[in-house]
């Protein structure tokens, strides 16, 4: 029974769960629940994982249905891998949001909270999983409303503004996919991504096309926060409640990646997006200009989640840049930077909310001296901040590594030196903040506080990430492994997809599917 | 001629949508910006249901003598975008209230000037 | 063309001309009572010529029914509407046209 | 024939143009709103044109009831007025140009309008249109692929009202107030009680109609929860939100949304239960087309259910925001 619906179920259990928390109504009680439903889901994301490496692709069929007339699930070792990293990251949040959420968010809206979060889950499974595309609009609306509710809870007045150009920019975000995806369904006649990617071959020139992959690449890059559309993140992941930014920063973005890498690979074609249109070229320059722009800017900050917001619009160009080098080892440098960035932006935020727990600021001048005062808070942000800056020993050198071997494997000499520089601005922002803490003095004014370290229930989950960028900085085979996969795989669909069409032949996996209607009927 | 008849349509659509995108981007206030999310999305629903229409069918529900049916695939599609268009219109809405309580207008840019925008 | 066609369009036409007669007086009337009552017309008087000259086009079967229904209740709420409409009006301090002296309004004016 | 619909569905168009470019131009709000309510009854009323039935249902339900209704109390809230806007308008211009442009260079190579032998009516819609009647056993296709076929994306769109009230009460609240507190519904409006007193049983019948021959005609959950929170709403309205929260209490609501959304899941959790895939109705009965008709209606109500419930508490939280920012 299990093994049946194990495609299902990550998104079915937090579906579900999110009414019932609502209706516990007691915030310890739902707060027990989401944790316990998210741990469930990661359990469940990780035998998916390892199903997907051992069996290749997972179908399921809701309802019942063939696609591409219903709905199909389709895991592989991609969504797989990209889930693992959700659910691991949602549940960590969650153990750590208790406290986080008692101090930042109204005690009303506590229950509130955990459901809107459970949904968000549920949207983001529901978008790695789906191989429907209009489904996938659907399941992007969920996570993207109980986002912007998400961020809205913080008691700052200025989260309402955020949220609100969050929303604005998110909606147009949304409609340009449902544009793009009503183009293509308008020639092809199908919105399953699989029999969506067999039949717009068939229209390779078409213009209609052409404009539905812009529309689409436009919306995701939107939703990713691709450089000059990255406006609503910052002022989102600063003013949120810190577990919010924790959690979205180290998820929701990278969704959208995963979602653009799939469209790219599973539904267009390489061919087509690279080559006849051209997009590697822009999507390469507005990943070196995100790199550097927004590194520059997160120098410049005084605020520290400001800072790590704008270093997460300059780490999502590391992810397309190694995506627009069209190459297996760029893909599984992109792969593998989506698992690592959720490990050290989720320990950052984790720490900086631990900081605002007991400081009640993150501007820069109220970190200083506090090396002393919550020294496991501050080591955990220094090792994750070594992470980002691409120290050896941390996952961020895993990263930063595979990416430039990509780069050279191409002789792309200056791209790689490029990565090297941005490494060189993470030094700067990262370094501003530890100074402060281990080499300014705490403030008179603040001496008399009461300052110290926080409770276990926030620096478990927070030291856990923090360990898991140390080891899978040093034992890399688990994320190269399945990043690799992942990534040959979507190669491979991608070859075998253009290579079956020349051939005129179908794509065996619905060409055994159909086979099977026709028995059943 | 036979070439405007077949995309007359779909131009006024692109015009609206269009229409409605602009209001979202240049309008200052912040009602008025969901109002043109609204009309943004309305007029991207009446693509939808331009390319469903057969000419010469009928609504897609059986009835006797009818062999021509309009497509039934974009009325689900846009039934479920309609109440996702509304929900966001809901959340965004509650947004404006508590941002008009929070700081006393609800025009972009008189409350962008009172904090430190980043 | 039989008789009930005719009659049909005869009522259909009278609608059309008191909806357009109606929405005229919408715009050209002078204040807010004046325009109700040019409003409320196309509400009653129209939909009622309209939704007759409709029932004489159906087979007398279901669509009949719904028709009558919903003349039923178009002639429920729309004076409902109307008459809220200008009651409320008339709370918040509103007045016609000939309660307004011109004096007033040539204060008012200035 | 045909030449006549194309000049009425132009004549349309063409208001709807013209309504939206008057949106653009005018600064009060309360014009703005009005002009997308009839915005939204003009495109129901495309939709009409283009045999969208189900959808010109929703559209009008929604669009120009909810939707102008929320964006109505809103303004009561925020004033009327625009201000004159001081960024520059050319840059969105430019945007919207380079964005209308792209969608007009892709209509070039579309299928030509309402042609029968567009890609969009022959591979997947065809099976719909011919099997449907039989697989599933309903007559209107719509609500046989929006609850069956396309189940999943209905369950998630139940999930997103669900999350939009989650939305609305985390950022408004329902505030309960003791009863007699303020003077509040329209308590001298005599003509009017009379009347909405008489009126809201038969709206709820309808709604029932409407949630119970969605099968058969254009209808099914969705409307028939709009139309039964609007039943409330004037209720409120017209009695005040006091005695609104008597009848149905915000709670309950929430409750209600809540339950709405597991009586849709459990349908699927049901079938997985009879060895079936998630949502498959085939597995609720031993024959196949009564079990699709069981798990429709019980889907349907569902989703009717969460819809009630949600529309009416969304309008609870903004109506007693509207109701204390009247008092202070």
């Amino acid at each position: 029974m299990l093994e049946q619906h194990l495609a299902a179920l990550p998104i079915i259990l937090p579906l579900i769960a999110a009414p019932i928390a609502l209706i516990l109504g007691r915030s310890v009680l739902s707060w027990g629940f989401a944790t316990l439903v998210s741990g469930l889901a990661f359990l469940l994301s990780w035998q998916l994982l390892s199903a997907a490496l051992s069996e290749g692709v997972i179908s399921y069929a809701v309802g019942g249905w063939a696609p591409p007339w219903g709905i199909e699930l389709r895991v592989d070792a991609a969504n797989a891998f990209v889930l693992l990293a959700v659910t691991a990251i949602s549940t960590l949040v969650l153990v750590y949001s208790k406290h986080s959420i008692e101090k930042e968010v109204k005690a009303t809206n506590h229950t509130l909270f955990y459901t809107a979060h459970l949904l968000c889950l549920a949207g983001l499974s529901g978008i790695l999983i789906t191989g429907d595309a209009f489904n996938l609009f659907v399941f992007l609306e969920i996570s993207s409303l109980a986002t912007y509710t998400l961020v809205s809870l913080a008691s700052d007045r200025r989260c309402l503004t955020a949220a609100f150009r969050y929303l604005v920019m998110g909606t147009i975000g949304a409609t340009f996919i449902l544009i793009g995806v009503g183009l293509l369904y308008m020639k092809t006649g199908t919105l399953n991504m699989l029999d969506l990617a067999e039949r717009i071959d068939l229209y390779d020139s078409s213009r209609t096309i052409n404009t539905g992959l812009a529309f689409i690449m436009v919306g995701v890059s939107i939703k990713l926060a691709l450089f000059p559309l990255h406006m609503w993140l910052p002022p989102a992941y600063t003013h949120a409640p810190s577990a919010v930014s924790a959690f979205l920063a180290s998820t929701a973005t990278k969704v959208a990646v995963y979602v653009m890498i799939r469209f790219i690979f599973t539904v267009f074609g390489i061919d087509h997006v690279f080559v006849d249109m051209g997009m590697g070229i822009i999507l390469m320059v507005l990943a070196v200009v995100a790199i550097f722009k927004c590194s520059y800017m997160a120098t410049v900050q005084s605020n520290v989640k400001t800072v790590l917001a704008y270093s997460s619009v300059a780490q999502i160009g590391y992810m397309i840049l190694g995506l627009s080098l069209v190459s297996v080892s760029g893909l599984m440098a992109s792969m593998i930077h989506i698992f690592n960035h959720a490990l050290m932006k989720g320990a950052l935020f984790m720490a900086v909310g631990a900081v605002f727990y007991r400081v009640g600021s993150v501007e820069i001048k109220d970190f200083a001296g506090l090396g002393r005062k919550m020294p496991l808070t501050m080591a955990a942000f220094t090792i994750a901040g070594l992470s980002i800056i691409g120290v050896p020993l941390t996952v961020g050198f895993v990263s930063k590594w595979y990416l430039v071997s990509a780069a050279l494997e191409q002789d792309q000499w200056l791209v790689a030196a490029f990565v090297l520089v941005g490494s060189l601005f993470a030094v700067m922002y990262i370094g501003r903040v530890i100074e402060a803490a281990y080499f300014q003095k705490l403030p008179e004014s603040r001496s008399s506080e009461d300052i110290k370290e926080v409770s276990w229930l926030m620096l478990v989950p927070m030291w856990v990430l923090v360990i898991a960028n140390i080891y899978f900085g040093i034992d890399t085979s688990l994320t190269t492994e399945a990043a690799n996969s992942a990534s040959e795989w979507l190669f491979q669909t991608n070859n075998m997809l253009e290579n079956k069409v020349m051939e005129g032949e179908v794509l065996e996996g619905h060409a055994i599917e159909e086979k099977a209607q026709e028995v059943s009927s | 001629m036979s070439f405007i008849l077949d995309y007359y349509n779909y131009w006024i659509v692109v015009f609206l949508m269009m229409a409605g995108f602009y209001i979202v981007i240049s309008a200052n206030n912040l009602v008025k910006k969901i109002v043109g999310l609204n009309i943004f999305q309305t007029s991207v629903f009446m693509l939808y249901i331009s390319m469903g229409k057969v000419t010469g069918g009928t609504a897609p529900i059986v009835a006797e003598g009818v062999t021509q049916y309009s497509n039934p695939l974009p009325h689900v599609l846009i039934l479920t975008a309609i109440v996702v268009g509304v929900a966001t219109t809901a959340v965004g809405l509650a947004l404006v209230v508590r941002i008009k309580r929070a700081y006393g207008t609800v025009e972009e840019n008189e409350f962008d000037n009172k904090d430190d925008v980043i | 063309m039989d008789f009930l066609d005719i009659v049909s369009s005869i009522l259909l036409l009278a609608g059309v001309f008191f909806g357009l007669s109606g929405a005229v007086g919408l715009f050209r009337f002078p204040d807010f009572f004046t325009r109700i009552h040019a409003a409320s017309v196309t509400d009653s008087i129209a939909a009622i010529l309209i939704i007759g000259g409709l029932l004489l086009q159906t087979s007398f079967d279901l669509n009949t029914a719904k028709l009558v229904f919903i003349l039923l209740f178009l002639l429920v709420t729309s004076p409902t509407a109307s008459h809220a409409l200008a009651k409320s009006a008339r709370h918040g301090g509103l007045l016609t046209l000939a309660e307004s002296s011109p004096q007033d309004k040539q204060e008012s004016a200035k | 024939m045909a030449e006549f619909i194309d000049l009425v569905l132009l004549a349309m168009l063409a208001m709807l143009a013209l309504t939206a470019l008057r949106i653009i131009f005018l600064k009060d709000l309360f014009a703005v709103v009005m002009l997308f309510g009839i915005y939204s009854f003009l495109s129901a009323l495309i939709f009409l044109n283009l045999d969208a039935v189900d959808v010109a249902f929703t559209e009008a339900s929604v669009g120009a009831g909810i939707s102008t209704v929320l964006m109505l109390v809103t303004l009561a809230m925020t004033g009327r007025k625009e201000k004159q806007s001081t960024h520059s308008s050319l840059l969105p211009l430019f945007v919207v140009l380079v964005t209308g442009a792209a969608l007009i260079y892709g209509t070039l190579d579309m299928p030509p309008f309402g042609h029968p032998d567009n890609p969009v009516h022959q591979h997947v819609a065809p099976r719909y249109i011919e099997e449907s009647p039989k697989e599933v056993g309903l007559p209107n296709m719509v609500t046989s692929v929006l609850a069956s076929y396309r189940g999943f994306d209905t369950l998630g769109e139940t999930v997103v009202v669900f999350s939009a009230v989650i939305g609305v009460l985390s950022l408004l609240g329902v505030r309960r107030k003791k009863k007699k507190d303020l003077e509040s519904g329209l308590e001298t409006h005599r003509v009017l009680h009379v009347v909405a007193k008489n009126i809201i049983p038969l709206v709820i019948l309808f709604a029932l109609y409407v949630q119970f021959h969605g099968d058969f005609g254009p209808g099914g959950g969705f409307q028939a929860g709009v139309i039964a929170a609007a039943a409330f709403i004037l209720y409120a309205l017209v009695l005040g939100l006091p005695k609104a929260f008597a009848v149905v209490g915000p709670r309950f609501l929430q409750w209600m949304a809540a339950a709405g959304v597991l009586l849709y899941a459990s349908v699927g959790l049901y079938s997985m239960y009879k060895g079936g895939q998630f949502l498959d109705y085939n597995q609720l009965a031993a024959d196949p087309i009564a079990g699709q008709h069981y798990g429709i209606i019980i889907i349907e109500l569902g989703v009717g259910i969460t819809v009630f419930a949600v529309m009416l508490n969304i309008f609870y939280a903004f109506g007693s925001q509207a109701e204390r920012s009247n008092v202070q």
